[in-house]
């Protein structure tokens, strides 16, 4: 191993270290939840000043198995967001319920580290080992209250669907290892110049069918979704907020490096998919989500509405010309609503993990009723959190959906008609987000309401993710060139 | 037959069916398990296969193959591990029966 | 650089405001208006400043244009957070500021006793942030930030009193609405785009213009786009068929109604019209549409206002028809006139409105006109500055809004929309009534307040008079300071520049007024229908003169007594006979008949729609949440057929 | 003696003729597997079914994946997937409730997939297939440590994960009653 290859995975590494760390302290002062937590939180901030430093310059390392680009360090930087966040929101929902730190910060970091090398993997066969390294920790993560029976159905509904969706991936790999004859995502590229257009083999449409219905699933689209929401309503809460943002971005991040890079010669045949899976998710999630009177059912739903809306981005991409303006906006685009997205929802679910904070609070929207007055700050950052989840203007949530929707647009033809079809979804979505703060602000708190709990994980939890939704809206240039760099890192 | 590589990819897109079948219709959660083991190794088959055939994979489908192998492991055990965690809990393997969340 | 400093304060002040009150303001008890009002005030100083400095010419005629910071930096996709101050800008302001300024002055009284007010003054605060922030913005892209974030205060202040099941549900309506009218204004603003690749007023106009006139652009494409713009100046100003939320909107508390739902926010979509006037004047179909929607929605809530009992919904159903004025001016290219007019409107408006919060404190929170009457002589000051309000809305010389309809109309004959003249001219006769309806039934008569509340009717506090004294002095002189010399007055002077341009595509130019020529005529003929209008009005609903302090009585029972006895034999007042059986068979039998019939269709048939909207999509919702059973077999099912269709989908598309 | 080239009266090769044998042995025991009423007689099939599947992969020339094969999935997951069945035996359940009801739409579903996956395999010019050659051990080694030394340092963090979060989800344990550390208040 050669000291760029060292540098390139350092962050990997580290995560990945980190988390054996955290076993080991745990085995010499087992239930210091507190420790390590502090270990955790110094950790992955340290972890952060890793992915600065070993900010590389995208030429590849293990053969080309692995890269560290511009996307590679968008990417860590947002997974390690989601991580520091998740693991600062964890203590107040495992603390009252008796559930061990040590293993759920471990497994996240598995989680974090299998998000991380999807990241950076430009081989097939990373890329499918990175996906396993993700979701796993992922379905215990959903099972982690494994004393709550819906904890667990979540857990055991996840899981299976997931390993079907695995090995449907997994098939539509074989084809493409068959036919082009290399797990490289740069010599299946090469291997696929000239071979689109009418008459495509037949073995590679269905391996493209495979590879994208795997995907899929993991990005929760319709109609793979259906995992979501009963995977989302039964895990822990803030377990609920990692698996709607960490295994969503993720995936897409799968999605640039297969789909974007290795199958970008193929995009004439595969766009058509991605434009009516976009429609279809927007739009179903969003009308289900209008029915929900559980809180966390209603993100579930919400979050594959947010899908559908990264997905424009996506079909923009690829139903742009090549080396368009319009193609490079639309992968912009996404990652700017990953970003984006990944502070907004996490918030969201934080303020949920907060109320929840004494054991017995249900996820039923009514536990928000009188929240304005109850904790008028808690009221406050979850209004900003879910009209930026609207994508009211001028916070995050609005950009990323102009972003996209502008790129659709400009990308013309079918993908144009997308565009319409989100304005519309969004206009609609403002219903559902808008009922919790009718809960919150007009209605009465009941007499037995539980207080909220604040911590200084917490407060500093929210805090972040609020500074970030805020940020990216009034300040979106602090990230703008960094996502435009990572999408130009995708094309040649 | 045995020389040809069609032969055996479509082997291994029958073993994906009854892999398939078997998920779609068991109720037992430990029988769903296993039908998507079966899926795994239909989908190894097809990579050895393209191994045998294929020169510029010979040796890589064979690590590929492994790989997957360790996969499936780590799979089977993180889903016994929920199998038995929810068996606990709701006293049946029968997932159907796992239906308190719904709409 | 002081001027760009001066305009970001007036930003400034107001939303740091709403940060420390939010915060804090819950500590502050009674005294929570302690942070908002001052910075209001602060800002209405400030703003003058601007202002001045604008009208006087300061800026140039292309006004001052500055950039606060690179807001979005995206390549293509760049856009600026940039402010214009021109004089449009200038007139809006001196509307919001003045407006905004004297009703945080007076909620102070209003809201004294409400345990809410920290949240009320906060959102109050917030409103006049995004409310200026509309005003001055200098691209599509900031001024959807603001639209979006006045509607989203409006929401919030409607459904302030959510106990009230009706403020909830009217809240969401005015949202539903306005969600309605946002897609297309969203919509609009991706296709201007799109289509010149900028989103800044300036270049955007002058590209889309350039482009039509070099045949880049279809003339078709410019009508999209302007109508779908105009979609949201539908949605904001309340105009048909979305102009349902705004007369519910009146569960707010009535400073709200005076602010945002009469006075700034609901001139929104006017402003914005009028500031797109290079690009709807290109476009002589949207001007059309633009006209007939407004002159349309005139008659239809001006007919409603005639029989409505609530006080506050007489006034929100006027403040349609005015909007439905300005739209009609707007259409038929008299673009100064409808600023004029919004701005005579804004404030008498906000005079009414308060007047009218004014009479409801004063008979206890009752908002049926039934249960009040003969109030002019408790509450002296809140009468006097109605009427003055009412003179004006009718339009009776020498007030504002005189002038300010009266140059609609006459613009509008001369323009050659003889049909807008003719359904204008009615809708001035009807809106002289339902004033003086409105004044006669509250004001004058014998009293029919709960006798309970009777004895404690008295003048409101001076926090609630002073800000009334002060909107009716411009509400009475405003006209007479902007609008004289007739066709040639300041408003004129000041805004004739900036609607040049649009004027030059509609092919109109500016003849002199002709005072004894058709302008004349035109004039006598808008005077002399509001005098009958209000002659009708003050014969049925009573008056008092205050000159010479004596009453015209209240009439349904003379009316009634009169018609019992033969009334042939009252030959001899033939003249008040006529006016009374007409009046009755008019307005009481066959106008009721007709308001109902408007009153019902409008609820039944346009309100149903846009409620039956909601329905439709909850109920497919419904209908989609059962496809999650809670069985995974069932899902895995579900996946496997789509992978089923994805497969044969793939197959099918890549062998053609 | 020697066998003849051919199988007699087929004319097939000896290979083919041990390629039918083991694709119909494990397509059978597959359907065994899926089909079967009693659960631990599946999981029984199951190792069946992966011995033959060892088989298939020493036919095509890839004796150390045959040989994984056996170790790891008959030694270790067969056994784990056999003592789940064991810990989780409802007793006195009805065994007549092995399918769901939608089990025929399952087996449409389950028909129109193999047919469409065989009948687009064999449809398919694999451009790259050429003659059949066995892999040589050596350079199955070979690769593993260069090309593949990534994937194979994953596999490894890969199972330490399942290890850690399996061992928590498995194991009995009673709710920590006293949280240590102090309790934020």
């Amino acid at each position: 191993m050669t000291v760029a290859e060292l540098l390139a995975i350092a962050p990997l590494v580290f995560v990945i270290g980190l988390a054996i760390a955290l076993v080991v302290v745990d085995m010499i002062r087992p239930h210091d939840d507190r420790l390590i937590g502090i270990v955790a939180v110094v950790g992955l901030v340290v972890g952060l000043e890793v992915v600065l430093l070993a900010n590389g310059d995208g030429t590849g390392v293990f053969g080309g198995a692995y890269v560290r680009d511009r996307l590679t360090f968008f990417l860590d930087l947002v997974f390690l967001a989601i991580a520091l966040l998740t693991i600062l929101f964890a203590p107040d929902y495992l603390r009252p319920r008796g559930l061990p730190m040590a293993e759920f910060a471990a497994t996240l970091l598995f989680a974090i580290s299998g998000a991380m090398l999807i990241g950076g993997a430009r081989d097939l066969l990373v890329l499918f080992l990175g996906l396993e390294l993700l979701v796993l920790p992922g379905y215990m993560l959903a099972g982690y209250a494994k004393r709550d029976g819906l904890s667990t159905e979540g857990a055991i509904k996840y899981f299976l669907l997931g390993s079907f969706s695995s090995a449907i991936f997994l098939f539509g790999l074989a084809f493409t290892w068959g036919y082009t004859g290399s797990t490289r995502v740069a010599d299946v590229a090469v291997a696929l110049q000239g071979v689109t257009g009418p008459g495509l083999s037949a073995g590679l449409a269905i391996g493209l069918a495979l590879l994208t219905s795997g995907v899929a699933f993991k990005i929760a689209a319709v109609p793979f979704h259906y995992w979501t929401p009963d995977a989302y309503q039964g895990s822990p809460t803030p377990v609920t907020g990692y698996l709607s943002v960490g295994p969503k971005v993720a995936a897409f991040a799968l999605i640039l490096r297969l789909f974007v890079e290795a199958l970008a010669p193929l995009k004439a045949d595969w766009v058509d998919a991605i434009v009516i899976l976009a429609a279809i998710t927007m739009t179903l999630g969003n009308l289900v989500a209008l029915t929900q009177d559980n809180i966390k059912r209603m993100l579930a739903y919400s979050s594959i509405a947010h899908t559908g809306y990264m997905l424009v981005g996506l079909a923009a991409f690829a139903g742009a010309p090549a080396g368009s303006p319009a193609a490079q906006a639309g992968l912009e685009g996404l990652l700017f609503y990953a970003a984006a997205y990944t502070f907004m929802n996490l918030g969201a679910f934080a303020v949920v993990t907060a109320l929840q904070g004494r054991t017995g609070v249900t996820s039923q929207i009514a536990t928000f009723a009188g929240l304005g007055r109850r904790a008028p700050l808690a009221g406050v950052l979850m209004t900003l959190f879910l009209l930026s989840l609207t994508g009211i203007p001028p916070t995050a949530g609005f950009f990323a959906k102009a972003y996209v929707i502008l790129a659709a647009v400009q990308a013309g033809g079918w993908v144009s008609v997308l565009a319409v079809v989100a304005v519309l979804n969004a206009a609609a979505a403002a219903f559902y987000y808008l009922r919790v703060v009718v809960w919150m602000y007009m209605r009465e708190a009941p007499d037995d309401a539980q207080p909220l709990t604040d911590s200084w994980p917490m407060k500093a939890g929210l805090a972040a993710a609020a500074l970030g939704t805020v940020l990216f809206g009034l300040v979106p240039g602090v990230i703008i060139p960094t996502a435009q760099a990572a999408a130009q890192a995708l094309l040649p | 037959m045995s020389q040809s590589l069609d032969s055996y990819l479509a082997l291994s897109a029958l073993l994906f069916a009854v892999g398939t079948f078997g998920f779609l219709a068991r109720r037992n959660a430990i029988a769903m398990l296993m039908s998507i083991e079966l899926m795994l190794n239909a989908v190894n088959l097809a990579i050895v296969a393209f191994g045998a055939f294929v020169p510029s994979l010979r040796g890589d489908a064979s690590v590929i193959a492994l790989v997957v192998m360790a996969v499936a492991a780590a799979e089977a055990t993180v889903g016994l591990a929920i199998v038995i965690a929810i068996y606990r809990n709701r006293r049946t393997p029968l997932v159907d029966e796992y239906t308190q969340m719904r709409e | 650089m002081p001027m760009e400093l001066l305009v970001t304060l007036v930003l400034a002040l107001p939303i740091a405001g709403f940060g420390l009150t939010a915060l804090v303001g819950r500590r502050l008890g009674t005294r929570a208006w302690i942070v908002a009002v001052p910075a209001i005030v602060v800002t209405w100083a400030i703003a003058m400043v601007v202002v001045w400095t604008a009208l006087s010419g300061g800026f140039g005629t292309d006004g001052l244009h500055f950039t606060l910071y690179q807001w979005v930096p995206a390549g293509d996709f760049t856009i600026e957070a940039n402010f214009a101050v021109d004089n449009l800008t200038a007139v809006l302001l001196i509307v919001v500021t003045t407006v905004g300024m004297l009703v945080h002055v007076y909620s102070i009284g209003y809201m004294a006793h409400d345990p809410g007010r920290w949240r009320f003054f906060a959102y109050l605060n917030l409103f006049m942030f995004s409310m200026l922030l509309l005003v001055l913005a200098g691209n599509f892209m900031l001024l959807f930030a603001a639209w979006e974030l006045v509607g989203l205060c409006s929401y919030l202040l409607i459904g302030f009193w959510y106990p009230r099941p009706s403020a909830a549900i009217a809240a969401k309506k005015a949202f539903l609405a306005n969600r309605v009218g946002d897609v297309g204004f969203a919509l609009g603003i991706f296709a201007v785009w799109t289509t010149v690749g900028t989103l800044n007023f300036t270049d955007a106009f002058e590209r889309l213009s350039e482009g039509l006139a070099g045949g880049q652009i279809e003339a078709w494409a410019i009508t999209g786009i302007a109508l779908l713009l105009f979609c949201g100046a539908v949605g904001k100003s309340a105009q048909f068929p979305l102009h349902v939320w705004l007369p519910d909107a009146m569960e707010g508390p009535t400073p709200v109604s005076a602010l945002i739902h009469a006075a700034t926010m609901v001139n929104a979509g006017v402003y914005f019209v009028a500031r797109a006037n290079p690009l709807f004047s290109l476009s002589p179909e949207a001007m059309f549409v633009v006209a007939a929607i407004g002159i349309f929605t005139a008659i239809l809530a001006a007919s409603i206002a005639l029989t409505q009992n609530d006080i506050k919904r007489v006034l929100a159903y006027s403040t349609l028809s005015q909007l439905g004025y300005m739209f009609a001016s707007l259409g038929v290219g008299a673009y100064v006139a409808a600023i004029f007019h919004m701005t005579a409107q804004g404030f008498t408006k906000g005079l009414l409105f308060l007047g009218s919060g004014s009479v409801i404190h004063g008979v206890h929170e009752e908002q049926d006109m039934n249960r009040m009457g003969g109030l002019w002589r408790r509450m002296p000051i809140t009468h006097a500055t109605m009427l003055v309000g009412s003179l004006s809305m009718a339009g009776i010389p020498p007030l504002a809004a005189f002038f300010s309809k009266d140059e609609i109309l006459g613009e509008a004959f001369k323009n050659g929309f003889l049909w807008v003249w003719l359904v204008g001219i009615v809708v001035a006769a009807l809106t002289a009534f339902y004033m003086f309806r409105l004044m006669g039934k509250t004001f004058y008569g014998p009293s029919h307040v709960d006798p309970a509340v009777e004895p404690h009717v008295r003048e409101s506090p001076r926090s609630m008079t002073v800000p009334l004294i002060l909107l009716a002095i411009p509400a009475a002189l405003l006209g007479l300071v902007l609008g004289l010399p007739f066709g040639a007055g300041l408003i004129g002077q000041w805004l004739e520049p900036i609607f040049e341009e649009a004027q030059l595509n509609l092919g109109l130019h500016h003849e002199p007024v002709q005072i004894l020529g058709v302008d004349g005529v035109l004039i006598l003929v808008s005077v002399a229908v509001a005098t009958a209008g209000l002659a009708v009005a003050i014969r049925l609903f009573g008056f008092h003169w205050p000159l010479r302090g004596d009453d015209t009585e209240a009439q349904p029972e003379r009316v009634a007594a009169l018609t019992a006895r033969a009334p042939r034999l009252y030959r001899a007042s033939f003249r008040k006979w006529w006016f009374d059986e007409l009046n009755d068979l008019l307005f009481v039998r066959l106008g009721g008949r007709v308001a109902h019939f408007i009153w019902w269709f409008d609820r039944a048939i346009v309100d149903g729609t846009v409620n039956g909207i909601g329905d439709v999509v909850q109920g497919a919702g419904r209908d989609l949440r059962r496809i999650q059973t809670g069985r995974v077999q069932n899902y895995a099912l579900g996946i496997a057929i789509a992978l089923i269709v994805m497969a044969g989908g793939f197959l099918i598309v890549t062998a053609r | 003696m020697t066998l003849p080239q051919t199988v007699p009266f087929l004319g097939w090769s000896w290979n083919d003729l041990l390629f039918l044998v083991l694709a119909t042995a494990l397509l059978g025991t597959a359907l065994m597997v899926v089909l079967g009423r009693n659960i631990i007689r599946s999981g029984l099939w199951m190792i069946a079914c992966f011995a033959t599947l060892a088989g298939v992969y020493a036919l095509l020339g890839t004796p150390l994946v045959a040989a994984a094969q056996v170790l790891v999935y008959i030694g270790a997951i067969s056994v784990l997937i056999l003592f789940a069945i064991m810990l989780t035996q409802t007793k006195g359940g009805p065994a007549a409730l092995v399918f769901h009801h939608q089990a025929w739409a399952a087996a449409i579903a389950a028909v129109v997939l193999g047919t469409l996956l065989a009948l687009v395999v064999t449809s398919t010019e694999w451009p790259l297939a050429g003659e059949y050659a066995a892999t040589s051990v050596r350079a199955i080694a070979q690769l593993l440590f260069s090309d593949y030394v990534l994937p194979f340092e994953i596999v490894g963090v890969l199972l330490l994960a399942a290890v850690i979060g399996g061992v928590f989800l498995a194991k009995r344990d009673e709710p920590r009653d006293e949280p240590h550390g102090e309790r934020p208040e």
